[in-house]
């Protein structure tokens, strides 16, 4: 236990690299050590390295220009750094033809209702059936459900059972007849990790689609969507250290060729007439108006300090800290902390929903605030998983690579102060 | 830690560990209204029986933080027995101590004077002020019996 | 003449601040004396002050956290800076209740995509009709004709004349049965500024309500949405100073209450189920997932800073520089080139689309581009007024506040160069 | 001006100013078939007329800048009598000249031998390379005539 409160260095790396010389790359972690800024809010959203703040800078400073339109050289520029972090990005997630299947979006929401209301919009009547979990973020529910109110489906879930793992017992009867299956990659609240490889293989068996919602995947984990089966996937920039303002869909060429388009206006058409359009080939068919421009070239930066440090290389960093910080919990709270979700670290992306008896979570999150630690409280934007859970809200922490034991400790120390101010 | 004692007073984590009137009001003749604070995943539901112009009873279900729960049951007391127009009256006045600007558009006068005799114990939310995200749930109670109020006086 | 080639000074300022002063905020400007950029480009996208990339680095690098779901002080802070833009923005335009009224959005074609679906789709049915003009852009038009091709309704059009002025003689008889009037503030490709507030009136007379394209007014001139009578408007960020991947609409509170939800997620449910979900009030119900959060902060930091000059500064030096450029090509190039739209600069924007006879749209600009003067070529998302106009392509020079007679000069002679090189 | 004249080489403005093959075919015996360049609105139409497995004739409609109108008209030259095999591996050829990624998403041999003999006039674009805007409309012409032969193919 002492070790532990005080723990070896050596803990405190990914891969190579220390914690201490990551924090020097993020401007907000600039503050004396005696002041640390505990942030443990990364699954809500990351903070930016300078690179990616600079390489935005650099572009507004020097070529900025509307893309696709210009013949002149900065406009060239501008259209050439776009495309480039098209395709930056793609690469990253394993997509077999970045540059045809990469949409920018502004944020993953939008790519999932650029999935429901193009793909569903295509292949769903009302007679049609999807599948969804009941752990899925508002963020691949509503979009569904605003899609279901217009047309008309069923939407079925999958359950999770009480470690917060999806209980797939009656997966086959779920999926029959059904043409879609959405699944978040890790759960948001209860930090499991789906088996998306499984579920790919089973919704193809039965006819359907994979889509899934790696917001939470992709900032955290090697993720490879070809390797995983999946058909759709959305992700966000501003979980994996790139700018807000930019998300994107990735899907298979042959699906966004089926894809109706959603937004409408410029650079999404090959021709407008008074009476109709034809739209233009994909990715652009989908990205109507003026793109996030610089937000793209800022998450193509993202992208590769992300693999400068190594996506397996965050991935064992996060499951360091939440060993660590599970382990700690449970000494020195015993049972007045709950941890949602899988019990066994091994199961679970790096965040831990804690409920502490009789302190509301927003009252600790509050407290832990006085403490300088930042911990989301609420409902995580899953409302219907809250439900189950039987909570209105719970108190989250998310890891992320510029944490470290010192931040758990920081955590665990401030978690005693709120159980005796509200004892 | 100074600002935390400024928000939980005393009497609030009082009234947080032992809410006055907590529980169900039977529907009708009582009147339930829900409000949730689509943020944060705070309930609240009002039971309120109006009779003879006056809140006759009041009971608080659903679930939230102590600023909520303290701030419902707070309410409850301020509330029960009063006349229709001495309740709006109260709505108005803890709005007003809560924020310049009201969830409804409307904006308070700051400079409005708000007598602290009048809240007696509901002075002690106006620590709430200084921590904008929690203003939410002191006032998600009083704006679902503001509703309810209304929804029952329009039949 | 020899006097409009070296123009005095006196004419290259707008309002009390020199056009020498202004390009100092703009890094992109910061350029040797003889490697002047001359960027004539800002129709479709302007340069941005040091003072907004500063705003949204300061931001990064102090105060990031999620909106609207933290109970810590980064994530209330946030917040406050996301609202205040909001405010703001919404002042700037003359918003009763800004608070409300705003809604972010990537950019000025998801807020027109907004308007069709939300408002569209609540009050068109197949025996509906609205009315367009000839003379929108494809962000004014396809998400109509997206929304029609799902439930049908008539598109009537608005004609232009041979000056680029709205025909306004059968404006009675098309709004006739219409519900919905959506005209462009300023045409993109002619410059045009059209008259909002009789088309306001007009509407509102025929009982319908008017959607303005503020895309290129907002920009460039005193906008008060009240004293228009317009109903709904939707503006650009990156036209205005501000970053890209924002815009918003603003619409009257009336309004987005009626409005029908449009994308789904976060943020904007009052709460979700299995079974449904409620919207959240308005504007929140329209701002599904994590917002282009900086960029709002930036976009309100680049609205400080056109506040700061003068709206009415700015068009009168936008009118100054149209007027000099057009005398200057006339005097120069006599009928071998021709100015699209309004001869009169009175009744125009700070934009000049220009055809040199004998030579393609983008042959010239890549010849000007030679010189460093940037003009956009092509059909500017206006695919159905340059058919009327016959051309396949225009070239357009566009002028904004750190624009001075010394980028017209230099478009002038660079206009000859290429004329000389195609002879 | 050195980049200038990498891209407007002298042949190019010959063949801008004078294009060949010029007009329209009937349809049918030959199949019309337009491109469009959605980003500028450079329109082509390629009016193509097979049999014998050969480019029997060709004429080009549409509007464009000098390199869509210059590669229009040198393409026609360089098709017309030949084979469809021939025809296909010119086009080929051709994208590989212009770019390293091709339209359809294929990928291009960056250092494949381009023989210019075989090219004749067509080398005369390989200035464009350097201009990536304008590499779209030298190919216009040449993607708008390969999907055309692929139609009549098809039947
Ligand atoms: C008149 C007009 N409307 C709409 C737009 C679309 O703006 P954005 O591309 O930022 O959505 C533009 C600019 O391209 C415009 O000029
Ligand atoms: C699992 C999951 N899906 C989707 C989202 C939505 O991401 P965004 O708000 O960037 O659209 C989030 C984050 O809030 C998430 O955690």
């Amino acid at each position: 236990m002492e070790n532990l409160s005080t723990p070896s260095t050596s803990n405190d790396s990914v891969g190579n690299v220390s914690v201490d010389e990551i924090r020097k790359d993020f401007p907000i972690f600039d503050r004396p050590a005696d002041n640390r800024l505990v942030y443990l809010d990364s699954g809500a959203s990351s903070q930016r390295p300078r690179q990616v703040l600079e390489a935005m800078d650099r572009y507004y400073s020097t070529t900025h220009a509307n893309v696709h339109r210009g013949v002149y050289r900065i406009a060239e520029e501008a259209t050439r750094l776009y495309e480039q972090a098209r395709v930056e990005l793609g690469e990253f997630i394993g997509a077999p033809n970045p540059e045809r299947e990469i949409v920018f979006t502004k944020n993953a929401t939008e790519a999932l209702n650029l999935v429901s209301q193009g793909l569903g919009r295509k292949i769903l009547t009302k007679d049609s059936a999807i599948v969804l979990t009941e752990m899925e973020h508002h963020a691949n529910l509503v979009p569904w459900m605003i899609l279901k109110e217009q047309i008309g489906f069923e939407i079925r879930y999958i359950p999770f059972d009480s470690q917060g793992i999806l209980d797939l017992t009656d997966l086959d009867r779920l999926l029959d007849g059904a043409s879609i299956l959405g699944v978040t990659m890790i759960g948001n609240v209860l930090g499991t990790i789906n088996p998306v490889a499984d579920l790919a293989r089973a919704a193809h068996s039965a006819g359907a689609l994979l889509v899934a919602d790696g917001a939470q995947h992709v900032p955290h984990m090697p993720t490879n969507v070809e390797e995983l089966g999946i058909d759709l996937m959305a992700l966000t920039g501003h979980k994996m250290l790139g700018p807000t303002g930019i998300g994107a869909l990735w899907a298979k060429e042959s699906i966004l060729d089926l894809m109706m388009p959603f937004l409408g206006g410029g650079d999404m058409i090959e021709d407008v007439r008074l009476g109709g359009y034809s739209p233009n080939v994909i990715p652009y068919k989908f990205e109507a108006g003026t793109p996030p421009i610089a937000e793209a070239i800022g998450l193509g930066e993202a992208v590769r300090y992300l693999k400068g440090i190594g996506m397996e290389n965050i991935h064992q960093h996060d499951h360091v800290l939440v060993e660590y910080a599970m382990m700690r919990i449970a000494e020195r709270f015993g049972s007045t902390i709950k941890i949602h979700g899988p019990q066994d670290p091994a199961l679970r992306g790096g965040l831990l929903s804690i409920e502490m008896e009789g302190v509301h979570p927003h009252d600790l999150s509050q407290v832990l605030d006085e403490y300088d630690v930042c911990v989301r409280a609420g409902h995580h934007c899953a409302k219907p998983l809250m439900k189950k859970l039987g909570v209105g809200a719970t108190a989250r922490a998310s890891f992320y690579l510029y944490n470290d034991t010192k931040d758990v400790d920081a955590l665990i120390e401030a978690l005693a102060k709120a159980q005796a101010f509200f004892a | 830690m100074n600002g935390l004692e400024d928000l939980y007073r005393e009497i609030i984590l009082d009234h947080y560990k032992n809410p006055r009137n907590q529980g169900e009001l039977p529907v009708p003749p009582a009147h339930a209204e829900e409000g949730h604070n689509p943020l944060c995943g705070d309930e609240v539901i009002v039971y309120v029986e109006i009779g003879d112009g006056k809140v006759k009873d009041i009971k608080i279900g659903g679930q939230g933080c102590s600023i909520s729960r303290s701030s419902a049951s707070m309410m409850t007391t301020a509330v029960k027995g009063r006349t229709i127009e001495e309740v709006d009256e109260l709505i108005h006045r803890f709005k007003v101590m809560m924020s310049l600007e009201e969830s409804d558009g409307s904006k308070a006068d700051p400079n409005a004077e708000v007598s602290l005799d009048e809240f007696g114990e509901l002075a002690a939310l106006q620590g709430v002020v200084k921590f904008p995200v929690r203003i939410k749930c002191a006032t998600l109670p009083w704006n679902t019996l503001d509703l309810g109020i209304k929804k029952v006086l329009a039949g």
